[in-house]
């Protein structure tokens, strides 16, 4: 396999296949601090939501003996302080940003991408109806065709920029989910969000987490994501986005093999910022052997 | 914030269950602040997968090394103990907002491992009295000569709790009053004191974090204004008054 | 928490919370030949068929850095050649045995079921309709809860044993699918079957297993498989038997502080066929603290 | 079979990637018969997950150990190269139906690793041949006195490949051939023969393994009256004519 290693997706033309995973860069600014972009195709931001959001009690992590749960409840300042105060500060930013957009209705999700099409910033968004860790909304949506197309479409018709629907492998069939936003007019679909998760304290038989369950993620969830995002991308025509278990270059390379046309990085670029750049050095090693 | 593969120059076992690591890592000891933490990657494997803060015990700019005292509570820190001189081990940092240093009188209030990052503090800070409390007289593990010391079992010191200590100080006689340990012992310090010097109080705090580095969102802490902050990046020291001490519940698993 | 270590579940009584997982077993004649039934509490048997069956073309597992893949197909002798060669054998096991039976239609559950009751051996039936790895049947079942709940009735109507329902994690709303089981007078769930999961060579883009995706197993996958636990026990009356990522005594008592009434132990069986002496041994110790 | 913690004897290089292993372990070297195999646990961790086969490729019952010969391959394999003696490892075995070992003369022709078993085998038996086939000389894990070599670069014996040796033995004259080694030198072997002697004519296959032990239905190879065998408890060690050449593929990955 010679896998692309300048994707294009929809209207978006990418720097390298490893793109910066929602929830794990925050804004861009501390990693573009860092000097850590080196490697990054692009990068999502966290999800934003139309009112500021405080985000769940805390704890809001957990570790396990494989992986990490994590339950942060869509935190962030709001759409009009991301407008105001986040993306000016990414203008010239070295790779394309995607926004990931969430809320509690379709015409929430449709409103946020309408308001942030005053900035120029961002290429595009990323609609999250795959959050594990709120009450309403989240992946209520995910696992209902019909919502999944309805949401798809209102943003499709606010904007001519990217458009990927983010799925859940919680329930519902993810296959119909990402042909409902196909039809709905997405440009890709992101395989996948966390998967549902718990730790609990046998002897106090209390939660490690504050909400109970959380969002799961560690490198052995890995051919869980292969086997989706290869059911997926077979399914629909549009490209698909991997998200989960992409901890090396090599799994990078499995989950394109497997028909991602990018790759996102998340939970390994929490424990190493500089992740990007090494994955993407092995990478280039892997694909010119 | 940079990522260095540190190099152990030692490694010894101060109390019972408490270490202390000496790591060669010249840029990181040059730009780390009391106060400031670091994420210490515990193995080189995926597994366990997150790194683990440690405040900065000491760093000596000149010799380029750091230093970290840290009780073994996990797999994490039972990993770091078990290391020994030659290894290395990944530190990304230094991280957050430590001490704001300054000039005046300082009162450190320390419980337990929370006078871990002390050392440090004490080495930049002008005239300062310090306050030390433990389980017992071995759990202490820095006793520098003029601490006044408490220990649950009276091994050390008074018997007692260190908010015991508290009368025979004058809380006014401060600039700022720096508070690190339990969160239980850091909420009865901040309320024995008189109101007028809660304003000057500074507290260090833990919570449980994924990236140490401000993005996940997973080490907030309740503000008293309600929201929350991150404990990594807004902090880790914070005003007393920043905080909720309501909502604040311990941090470790 | 004081958990139950003499476990009673519908109509049955085990000898410890422990049993051994379906496929990872056989029938038992081996692993009571090797003398390792100490600390088993109970046994399920290889999923049973009316009609014989091959199973998949190899190959049939794929070890990845972190888990098990298989796709073993329901390979079985046929529930005739199981009540004439197969169960006689099991006269006076040491342990109750339950048959895990799998059928293409309801009506092939429900004949299973009905010709074991003529052997007196069995204490009772695992319905699997969450298998990953066939065409036909499996999975496709587990998903929609009419369907659970009508295999269940046409099976309860043949017997008063114990009834497990064994749902799948990988579509579909699995606390619908517990519900459905219940309403059919199902006497627990068992929640649940392996995860959908694929392991792809990206230098020759071939799977590694003949069918493409296969059930995918790991201590890793521990956390899933407390949150559907969790989740299942707090909708449904009966109880939650829990499968999935128990490789410690450690992950067997957090299972049922989840609410499992009992916890099967599979991939680690494979593995250690002794293993269950070992987590018995060790989880009389931990809650004897 | 029983499952017992050996100590590892000895581990030493032998080869371009090939090492011997000694491990104490004396009730299995008891009951091991020639071409039953042993499941090892690589790593005492649970990654990797699950145990790696191996054939038994000397027991000697009077010490108690247990030799193996092996090909590093991947991280299990790498993992047991780098035990040292003291170690210890987890044994559960003897697995599996072994040869049939019987007076009569032998042939056997092994190819690579595929050798590995047969210094046991060859201990028990009456009058025997050996041909071995391997890349190259240093890669010939086991030359005993008077086998017949073949290499594909030449470096030892006949320049080419084991069923050039063919020609250099009569196969009427033995009671049965046994053939271990890659499938498709198996089944070249097994094509070469004349039909009559097919019948007699035994090889140790392999076959990605997940328990070992008969119960997990994972080994599956086609048998040649339609349906599958399980290669761990039905073999390794088949009679060539029950199996269906034309379906076994390579196990390895
Ligand atoms: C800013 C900061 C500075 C710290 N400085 C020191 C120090 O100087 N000396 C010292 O001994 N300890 C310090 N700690 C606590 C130290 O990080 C934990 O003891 C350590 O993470 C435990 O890891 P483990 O694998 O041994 O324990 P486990 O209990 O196995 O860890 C499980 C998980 O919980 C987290 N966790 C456990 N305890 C804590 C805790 N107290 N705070 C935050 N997360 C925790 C771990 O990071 C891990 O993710 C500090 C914590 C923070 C947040
Ligand atoms: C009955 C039997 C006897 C064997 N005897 C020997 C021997 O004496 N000497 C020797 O060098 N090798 C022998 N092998 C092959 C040996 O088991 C593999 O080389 C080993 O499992 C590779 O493990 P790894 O982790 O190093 O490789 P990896 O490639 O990382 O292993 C990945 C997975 O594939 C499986 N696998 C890889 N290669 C094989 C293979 N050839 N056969 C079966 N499964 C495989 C592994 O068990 C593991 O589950 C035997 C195999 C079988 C089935
Ligand atoms: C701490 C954390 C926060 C996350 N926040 C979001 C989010 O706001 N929006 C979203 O779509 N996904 C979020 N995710 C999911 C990640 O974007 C990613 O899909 C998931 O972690 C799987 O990838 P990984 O295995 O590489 O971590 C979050 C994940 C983590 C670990
Ligand atoms: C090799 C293998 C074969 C299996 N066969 C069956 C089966 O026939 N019927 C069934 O209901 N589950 C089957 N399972 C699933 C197990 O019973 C169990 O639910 C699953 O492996 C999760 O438990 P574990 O993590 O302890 O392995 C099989 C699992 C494995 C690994
Ligand atoms: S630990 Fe990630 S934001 Fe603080
Ligand atoms: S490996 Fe399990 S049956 Fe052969």
């Amino acid at each position: 396999m010679k896998p692309e290693l300048l994707p294009v997706i929809g209207p978006a033309r990418f720097r390298s296949p490893i793109l910066l995973a929602s929830g794990t860069c925050g804004y861009g600014l501390e990693i573009l601090e860092a000097g850590a972009l080196e490697g990054a195709g692009g990068l999502v931001t966290k999800a934003t939501t139309l009112e500021p959001r405080e985000g769940n009690r805390p704890p809001r992590i957990a570790e396990t003996e494989y992986g990490l749960l994590n339950s942060i409840g869509l935190a962030n300042p709001g759409v009009e302080a991301v407008i105001e105060k986040v993306l000016p500060r990414l203008e010239g930013f070295p790779c394309p940003v995607i926004v990931n957009v969430a809320g509690d209705t379709a015409g929430e999700f449709a409103e946020v991408v309408s308001r942030l099409e005053s900035s120029g910033v961002h290429c595009g968004y990323e609609l999250n109806v795959s959050c594990p860790n709120v009450e309403n909304g989240g992946m209520a949506f995910g696992v209902l065709p019909r919502l999944v197309e309805e949401i798809t479409r209102l943003a499709r018709s606010r904007t001519a920029r990217l458009l990927s629907v983010k799925l859940t492998p919680n329930g519902g069939d993810i296959l119909e989910a990402a042909a409902a936003a196909e039809a709905g007019g997405a440009d890709a679909v992101t395989v996948c969000n966390t998967f549902l998760g718990m730790k609990i304290d046998w002897r106090t038989g209390t939660a490690a987490l504050s909400r109970g369950t959380g969002g799961y993620s560690s490198p052995a969830l890995l051919p869980l994501v292969v086997a989706r995002v290869w059911q997926v991308s077979r399914r629909v025509g549009i490209p698909v986005i991997a998200s989960g278990g992409a901890w090396t270059a090599e799994a990078v390379l499995e989950l394109m093999s497997a028909g991602a046309r990018a790759v996102q990085v998340g939970t390994r670029v929490l424990r190493d910022p500089f992740a990007p750049a090494r994955i993407h050095a092995k990478l280039l090693e892997l694909v010119s052997e | 914030m940079t990522d260095c593969d540190a190099s152990v120059k030692a490694v010894e076992q101060v109390g019972p269950g408490i270490f202390r690591i000496v790591l060669l890592a010249p840029g990181t000891a040059r730009e780390s602040l009391p106060g400031q933490f670091l994420m210490i990657e515990a193995s080189p494997g995926p597994f366990p997968l997150l790194r683990r803060p440690f405040t900065v015990s000491s760093a000596d700019r000149a010799g380029g090394t750091l230093e970290l005292l840290f009780r073994v509570t996990g797999g994490g820190t039972g990993a770091l103990s078990r290391l020994s001189r030659g290894d290395s081990v990944r530190v990304l940092g230094p991280l957050g907002r430590g001490w704001p240093v300054s000039d005046g009188r300082w009162l450190l209030v320390g419980g337990g491992m929370g006078a871990a990052g002390f050392p440090f503090l004490a080495s930049r800070l002008g005239p300062h009295d310090i306050l030390l409390g433990a389980g017992n007289a071995a759990s202490l593990a820095w006793t520098p000569p003029g601490a006044l010391l408490a220990t649950e079992d009276g091994s050390a010191g008074t018997k007692g709790l260190v908010t015991c200590l508290l009368d025979r100080i004058d809380p006014f006689s401060y600039e700022r009053i720096a508070v690190c340990g339990p969160v239980a012992m850091m909420r009865a310090v901040v309320a024995a004191l008189p109101p007028g010097v809660r304003a000057s109080t500074l507290v260090s705090l833990e919570s449980r974090m994924a990236c140490g580095w401000g993005v996940c969102g997973g080490c907030a802490v309740p503000a008293s204004g309600g929201g929350f902050l991150r404990c990594c990046a807004d902090g880790p020291v914070f005003e007393a008054s920043e905080l909720d001490w309501d909502r604040i519940e311990e941090a470790a698993p």
